[in-house]
């Protein structure tokens, strides 16, 4: 019991030092973090959407798009009312679309319920129908393509391939000056706290335990008498939602969203960050987010020409012989120490009893 | 027991703040062991992070992608960048100094280029940007730029519509490359065009332009089609070309695209005898992935061809080839990226410091004679006066030359002196 | 003439079919098939390979549809028209073959979450273990004799251990038919004896249907015993009529 | 009504470049459950073993036998790829049999090795092929234009679908093979040896990526990153089609090359693949296990 306690102690350590930060890194260095901060976020829904419930989206770029579209559209309205490339387009007047963002407030109830209603539709047909596994994860790539298609092509109302750039205020405040910036880093600090501790108890209450009963056996669950597919909607959604929060936050540290970060690939590498970081667990996706993130920025600074050899091979080096991650290497290493301690014949015990839930 | 976990923990997050401080040691122990310095100096390679920045040297940054889909055109840009920066310092560098390339990857990746741009600008405190290419990224690092009051050098053509003043377009604006060739085409080869684009920012403006443009001329536009990046069928495209019948199909296809529809175009039995094709991004490079034959008697419009016949050329073919080797060839974007490297090296030397308001206003009216022919910065919109120039393309994968503008024309980014564009500014 | 006559002994029938057929493609796993069980009635399936018998509990648990005719469950609810979950709301349970426990989740939790309770999401994520769910968990864990290992991921259990857990988590559900698909498959035999006996304790409130293989086990602790072959009925009664009849002997040993 | 008949060709032969794409991948993905990322950038080496081909042909053999680099290139891509496709199955697969989504990530990762090995041996510039001079034109019939590097395609296809079948339905191995993929404890059982089976299956569905490779060279450019144009489309066929069926997979591969071509023939390229992709999230909601699925009965 005393080990949970001093868990919970490092937990909450951690996010002091993430509040400190501002009095320690140069203000490139924390904006740098604070959109790791904002991936990390982003990783936290798709941990529990699957590490907790077994279901594999590749489609989460599409979701932190709308919520990195929805905050750019109310920064650009309120920075300079109709954006540049509407101008150009032919569109004279602002369509009610883009209208209703002008207001801060419905901008971003919008930016996190759009992706969570989205994703509640096509989940309540998708997980109805029984369409999941690799099903799933294949149709939410078809999903992505959808939209961005569709996106890059609505040119005029969309910004197209440049996406939406160009704002520099917030609430009458320079975007780019520092104590702008040191706040917007507080705010994601406390949104990752925030959602770390809804995730946590979400995964830690009975919810939690049915998810991880419908992911190891998705049928024998529907037979103890759950509905599990309204529970795999619910799940998405959330997930979906979290994900257009980190959207977000992530515009406001970056200034830019274009449809090539919502695309496949960037989809895909949100995934490894959880796997990197170990899934199953909520401490591994905050984790494998700022690694990955941080690890691929350090090199491809060193060593530009070769870093994609260095990440494809954590990649799969991750997923083949780790696939727990990096937590998983942790606790296989604690529970070595463990049998150490104890003797040899508690080192099967060690195994059985390492049910982390964080 | 629990305590050796999160000690990992705590250890992989403090190893994540120092990537992030990275950045800022390089720099600090780059002024702190200056003495140090010189002897790396001498076998420092282009990794970024043997760079030494000293009092004798100006750092600047080059940033492209080097990896991810835009790879394929940027690595090319980078490497002229890098051979006039060589040739530079050979002559003395620029203000006695030394020029340091620091360069970054782009990664084909929008946040990433912003990025990258503020680590070169408050970390490396670069004099100037070389780089970009899509204007995604440029549009990416603009804030940036103008944020953090530094300087951008643009290589590529591109749609307008934008004048930063902390951006330097080296490229073509519509009226250097996109206007003369549709009056061109209206004059040479016939009044009916079909719009082939990719889908994005810069064919759909193109197009408009162009539409716009015919109006007023009196031709027309008998179809437009768009489609979308990555795309390699194009059957259903070439039926369209043959329901219309066009006289010109203006193209503004991305690179990749180019190639499936040049080849399926061939296949399909259209040569430049029955239709005639004028790119607006197709160089000599994009020809060798292309194919030459299949590009033969089809025409192109920029303001510079390795075949360009001025003195400067010669010799900025030879040594780009002495540098990279026999079997590269120059074009349009690797000629701007190098010229630009001398148009801010003459801005400099002219304002006596890297300090960008100093040469922002430098730069205003600065010449030189670049291989395309004498190049001039227009201080209204930091574009450059550029010679227009259309050529066909030859059975070797070069271009010949069939008209060009006599001599360099003004740029006009938001086309305020042609009548015809008002609904477009 | 047979069916009839039960028609009128039982009072309490649980669950009635009526010329039931399955068809996957062109086979009919289950071909007018008519079958009636009685309340606190323990119940077993045999038949050969092939019989159906395993069919037959996918469709009164909603796994499969029934292509035409239906089940009446205590006399009113038609099993196939319900999803899976409505049917187990309703107060059928279900053990699979294979042990299907959730291997991840320790031996309370797998309880926890077979328990009966209203099983919508909002309930669900609101829900606390009061001492009363505490109390009959461990009832539970002490019929099935896993009090000790009630913390234990259920993963690593013992094959038996799991099978056992898995009827309690049927049984957790308190439902008025069990089903259960060989349930002493891999067992030893200890194992066995106190499976039988395990099943006599729930019969007791309930009715239970089991298919089963083994005629040892079938004999020593059948109420009443159907015989299935080629998707019909074939005949019923006590294992020792069952036995005495022509046609099962036919089928079982190939006798014309 | 030529230019309908126009289309119907059109998708057909947009059909069979799917079909060729897939092909592989329904061997991977179809029977054994290996979501394979890196099947793109196979189909990418395939298509620099066709443009080595031609290097060497232009340096070493003389002119008047150009056009046969492309002839030994078919068969020199499905070695080549298919060597790589067994060194990854041995270094990366193998530890993932069973764990489907897992698999989809690591070949993932190793697609990105893939692509920047090639880019560090080729350069990062796309290269060219010249079509040899047969495959050059279009036959001509009725009004219609038909390409012969479009026929030629559809032939190939044909050829490939031949082989597999005679491959997987007439021969010992093959027989092997679906024992394996059918039931792999019981075909262990029986003395057939599942890793041999296992690999040799894999380098096969490779293979088939690298003769894919090699003829979309006719048509496609050739760049490190090409893989990702095809690798969404590829996976949309075998599911459409159903997994584990391989008449689903020619059947789903020409459904989406003819609606697609009539999507993007009434109204434009992107707004066809707009069209195409939203129909097949609708078409799997009605059939979730695609057109033809083999049922089975066990739980999950």
């Amino acid at each position: 019991m005393s080990y949970l306690y001093s868990k919970k102690t490092l937990v909450i350590l951690g996010f002091v030092i993430l509040l400190i930060m501002p009095f320690v890194l140069a203000p490139f260095n924390l904006n740098l973090l604070g959109r790791f901060l904002a991936y990390a976020i982003l990783a936290l829904g798709i941990g529990v959407l699957w590490g907790y419930a077994g279901i594999l989206s590749l489609g989460h770029g599409i979701f932190f798009g709308f919520g990195a579209y929805a905050m750019a559209m109310y920064l650009t309205l309120q920075s300079g009312g109709m954006p540049d490339f509407m101008g150009w387009n032919g569109i004279t007047e602002l369509p009610w679309f883009w209208a209703i963002f002008s207001n801060p407030i419905v901008a971003i109830v919008l930016a996190i319920a759009v992706p969570m209603l989205f994703a509640g539709i096509l989940g309540f047909f998708t997980f109805r129908n029984r369409i999941t596994g690799v099903y799933f994860t294949i149709l939410t790539q078809a999903l992505v393509i959808v939209v961005t298609t569709l996106i890059i092509s609505q040119q005029q109302y969309t910004g197209g391939t440049n996406g939406i750039t160009g704002f520099d205020t917030i609430f009458g405040y320079s975007l780019n000056s520092v104590t702008t910036q040191q706040m917007i880093y507080w705010t994601t600090v406390i949104f990752l706290g925030l959602v770390f501790l809804i995730c946590y108890k979400l995964v830690n209450s009975r919810f939690g335990k049915v998810l991880i009963a419908i992911r190891d056996g998705e049928n024998r669950t529907r037979f103890l008498g759950y509905n599990t597919s309204i529970y795999q909607v619910i799940v998405y959604s959330f997930s979906a939602g979290v994900a257009g929060l980190a959207g977000m936050l992530f515009v406001l540290q970056v200034g830019i969203i274009t449809p090539s970060m919502m695309g496949i690939v960037p989809s895909i590498e949100m995934v490894l960050w959880v796997a990197i970081g170990g899934r199953g667990t909520l401490i591994g996706p905050v984790i494998g987010a700022l690694l990955t993130n941080g690890a691929s920025t350090w090199f491809s600074q060193t060593y530009p020409d070769a870093w994609l050899f260095f990440i494809g091979l954590v990649f799969v080096l991750v997923v083949v012989f780790m696939p727990k991650g990096i937590m998983g290497i942790i606790s296989t290493i604690q529970a070595r120490r463990r049998a150490k301690k104890y003797g040899k014949d508690r080192k099967e015990e060690a195994k059985l009893y390492n049910s982390s839930s964080i | 027991m629990k305590k050796y976990k999160w000690g990992i923990a705590l250890f992989s997050s403090a190893f994540i703040l120092s990537a992030c401080a990275a950045g800022d040691e390089a720099a600090d122990t780059g002024f702190g062991e200056a003495s140090a310095g010189e002897d790396e100096q001498s076998d420092s390679e282009e990794n970024s992070e043997e760079v030494v920045v000293d009092e004798d040297s100006i750092p600047v940054g080059l940033l492209h992608s080097l990896s991810g889909t835009m790879a394929i055109s940027e690595t090319s840009v980078r490497d002229a960048v890098m051979l006039a920066i060589d040739e530079i310092n050979e002559d003395g560098g620029v203000l006695g100094k030394e020029i340091v390339p620091i360069v970054e990857d782009g990664a084909s990746d929008e946040p990433v280029f912003s990025e990258r741009a503020s680590k070169l600008l408050q970390q490396d405190d670069v004099a100037a940007i070389f780089g970009t290419w899509t204007s995604a990224s440029r549009q990416a690092v603009l804030p940036v730029v103008e944020e953090h009051n530094g300087l951008l050098f643009y290589p590529v053509q591109y749609e307008g519509m934008e004048s930063s003043p902390n951006i330097f377009y080296n490229g073509a604006a519509p009226n250097q490359q996109i206007v003369p060739a549709v009056e061109w085409l209206f004059d040479n080869v016939g009044d009916s065009f079909f719009l082939l684009g990719s889908d994005y920012v810069f064919p759909r403006t193109a197009n408009q332009i162009i539409q716009a443009q015919l109006d007023d001329l009196g031709g027309e536009v008998v179809r437009e089609e768009y489609t979308p990046m990555g795309h390699t069928d194009y059957n259903t495209i070439i039926s369209h070309i043959r329901d219309t019948e066009p006289d010109v199909i203006f193209n503004t296809l991305n690179g990749d695209s180019n190639v499936a529809f040049f080849n399926q175009l061939a296949d399909a039995g259209i040569t430049s005898d029955d239709v005639t094709v004028l790119s607006v991004s197709v160089a000599e490079e994009e020809i060798r992935g292309i194919g030459a034959e299949v590009l033969e008697g089809h025409y192109a419009s920029w303001n510079y061809y390795q075949t360009t016949d001025t003195p400067e050329n010669d010799t900025f073919v030879s040594n780009f080839k002495e540098a990279y080797g026999e079997d590269r060839v120059t074009g349009d974007p690797i000629e701007a990226a190098y010229f630009m490297v001398y148009l801010w090296a003459q801005a400099v030397e002219e304002a006596g410091t890297t300090e960008t308001d100093a040469v922002r206003e430098a730069a205003s009216g600065i010449t030189f004679d670049a291989p395309n022919g004498p190049v001039e910065i227009d201080g209204d919109n930091q574009h450059v006066y550029k010679t227009v120039r259309i050529g066909e393309v030859q059975g070797d994968g070069q271009f010949e030359e069939v008209w060009n503008s006599g001599e360099p024309v003004k740029p006009d980014p938001y086309l305020e002196t042609y009548d015809w564009a008002e609904a477009i500014q | 003439m047979e069916k009839i006559e039960k028609k009128k002994q039982s009072s309490t029938t649980v669950l009635q079919s009526e010329k039931l057929i399955v068809q996957f493609g062109g086979l009919k796993a289950i071909n007018e098939f008519s079958f009636q069980l009685s309340d606190r009635e323990l119940h077993f399936i045999i038949g050969p390979n092939g019989a159906g018998k395993t069919t037959f509990l996918d469709v009164l648990c909603g796994k499969t549809k029934p292509t035409s005719g239906n089940v009446l469950f205590k006399e009113s609810i038609e099993l196939g028209k319900l999803y899976e979950y409505q049917i187990v709301r309703k107060g059928v349970g279900r053990k699979f073959q294979a042990p299907s426990i959730f291997p991840s989740l320790s031996v309370m939790s797998n309880l926890e979450i077979a328990m009966k309770q209203q099983k919508g999401f909002w309930h669900i994520l609101r829900a606390k273990l009061s001492e009363g769910d505490k109390e009959h968990i461990h009832e539970m864990l002490t019929l099935i004799g896993l009090k000790e290992e009630s913390n234990r991921t259920a993963g690593t259990l013992a094959h038996g251990q799991k099978q056992w857990l898995e009827i309690a988590m049927v049984l957790m559900q308190d439902p008025e038919l069990v089903l259960l698909d060989e349930p002493i498959a891999g067992m030893t035999e200890e194992e066995e004896e106190k499976t039988g006996e395990l099943l006599r304790t729930i019969a007791k409130d309930r009715a239970v249907i089991v298919v089963e293989h083994d005629m040892d086990f079938v004999r020593k602790f059948a109420d009443k015993v159907t015989v299935m072959h080629e998707g019909t009925w074939l005949c019923d009664g006590s294992m020792e009529e069952v036995q005495q009849n022509e046609r099962v002997l036919e089928v079982y040993l190939g006798r014309r | 009504m030529s230019s309908v008949a126009m289309q119907i060709f059109n998708g057909i032969s947009l059909g069979s470049v799917l079909l060729l794409v897939a092909m592989g991948l329904a061997i991977t993905f179809g029977l054994m459950r290996v979501i394979n990322m890196a099947h793109g950038d196979l189909i990418m080496i395939g298509a620099y073993v066709t443009y080595l081909m031609q290097v060497i042909f232009v340096q070493y053999i003389p002119e008047q036998f150009f056009d046969w680099y492309f002839i030994l290139a078919i068969p020199a891509a499905f070695i080549i790829v298919a060597g790589i496709g067994m060194l990854l199955e041995f270094t990366v697969i193998r530890h993932l049999y069973g764990r489907p989504l897992d698999s989809l990530l690591a070949t993932f990762g190793a697609g990105l090795i893939l692509q920047q090995l090639i880019r560090t041996i080729f350069g990062a510039p796309n290269v060219g092929v010249q079509s040899p001079s047969f495959l050059q034109g279009s036959l001509e019939i009725f009004g219609l234009y038909l390409p012969f590097s479009r026929l030629f395609m559809i032939g190939l296809v044909i050829v490939c679908l031949g082989g597999l079948f005679i491959y997987l339905y007439r021969t010992r191995q093959g027989r092997r093979v679906r024992a394996v993929m059918q039931n792999r404890e019981m075909a262990t059982c029986v003395g057939i040896s599942s890793r041999k089976v296992d690999s040799l299956t894999f380098a096969m569905g490779a293979g088939f990526a690298g003769v894919a490779g090699c003829t979309l060279t006719l048509i496609g450019p050739i760049g490190p990153t090409i893989g990702l144009n095809y690798i969404v489309d590829a996976f949309m066929v075998v599911v459409v089609g159903g997994v584990g069926a391989l008449t689903g997979t020619v059947i789903g591969a020409l459904g989406i090359g003819v609606f697609n071509t009539f999507f993007e023939y009434w109204t434009n390229a992107s707004m066809g693949k707009v069209l195409i992709f939203a129909l097949i999230i609708a078409f799997l909601q009605w059939r979730p296990s695609g057109l033809f699925s083999m049922k089975t009965r066990s739980l999950d």
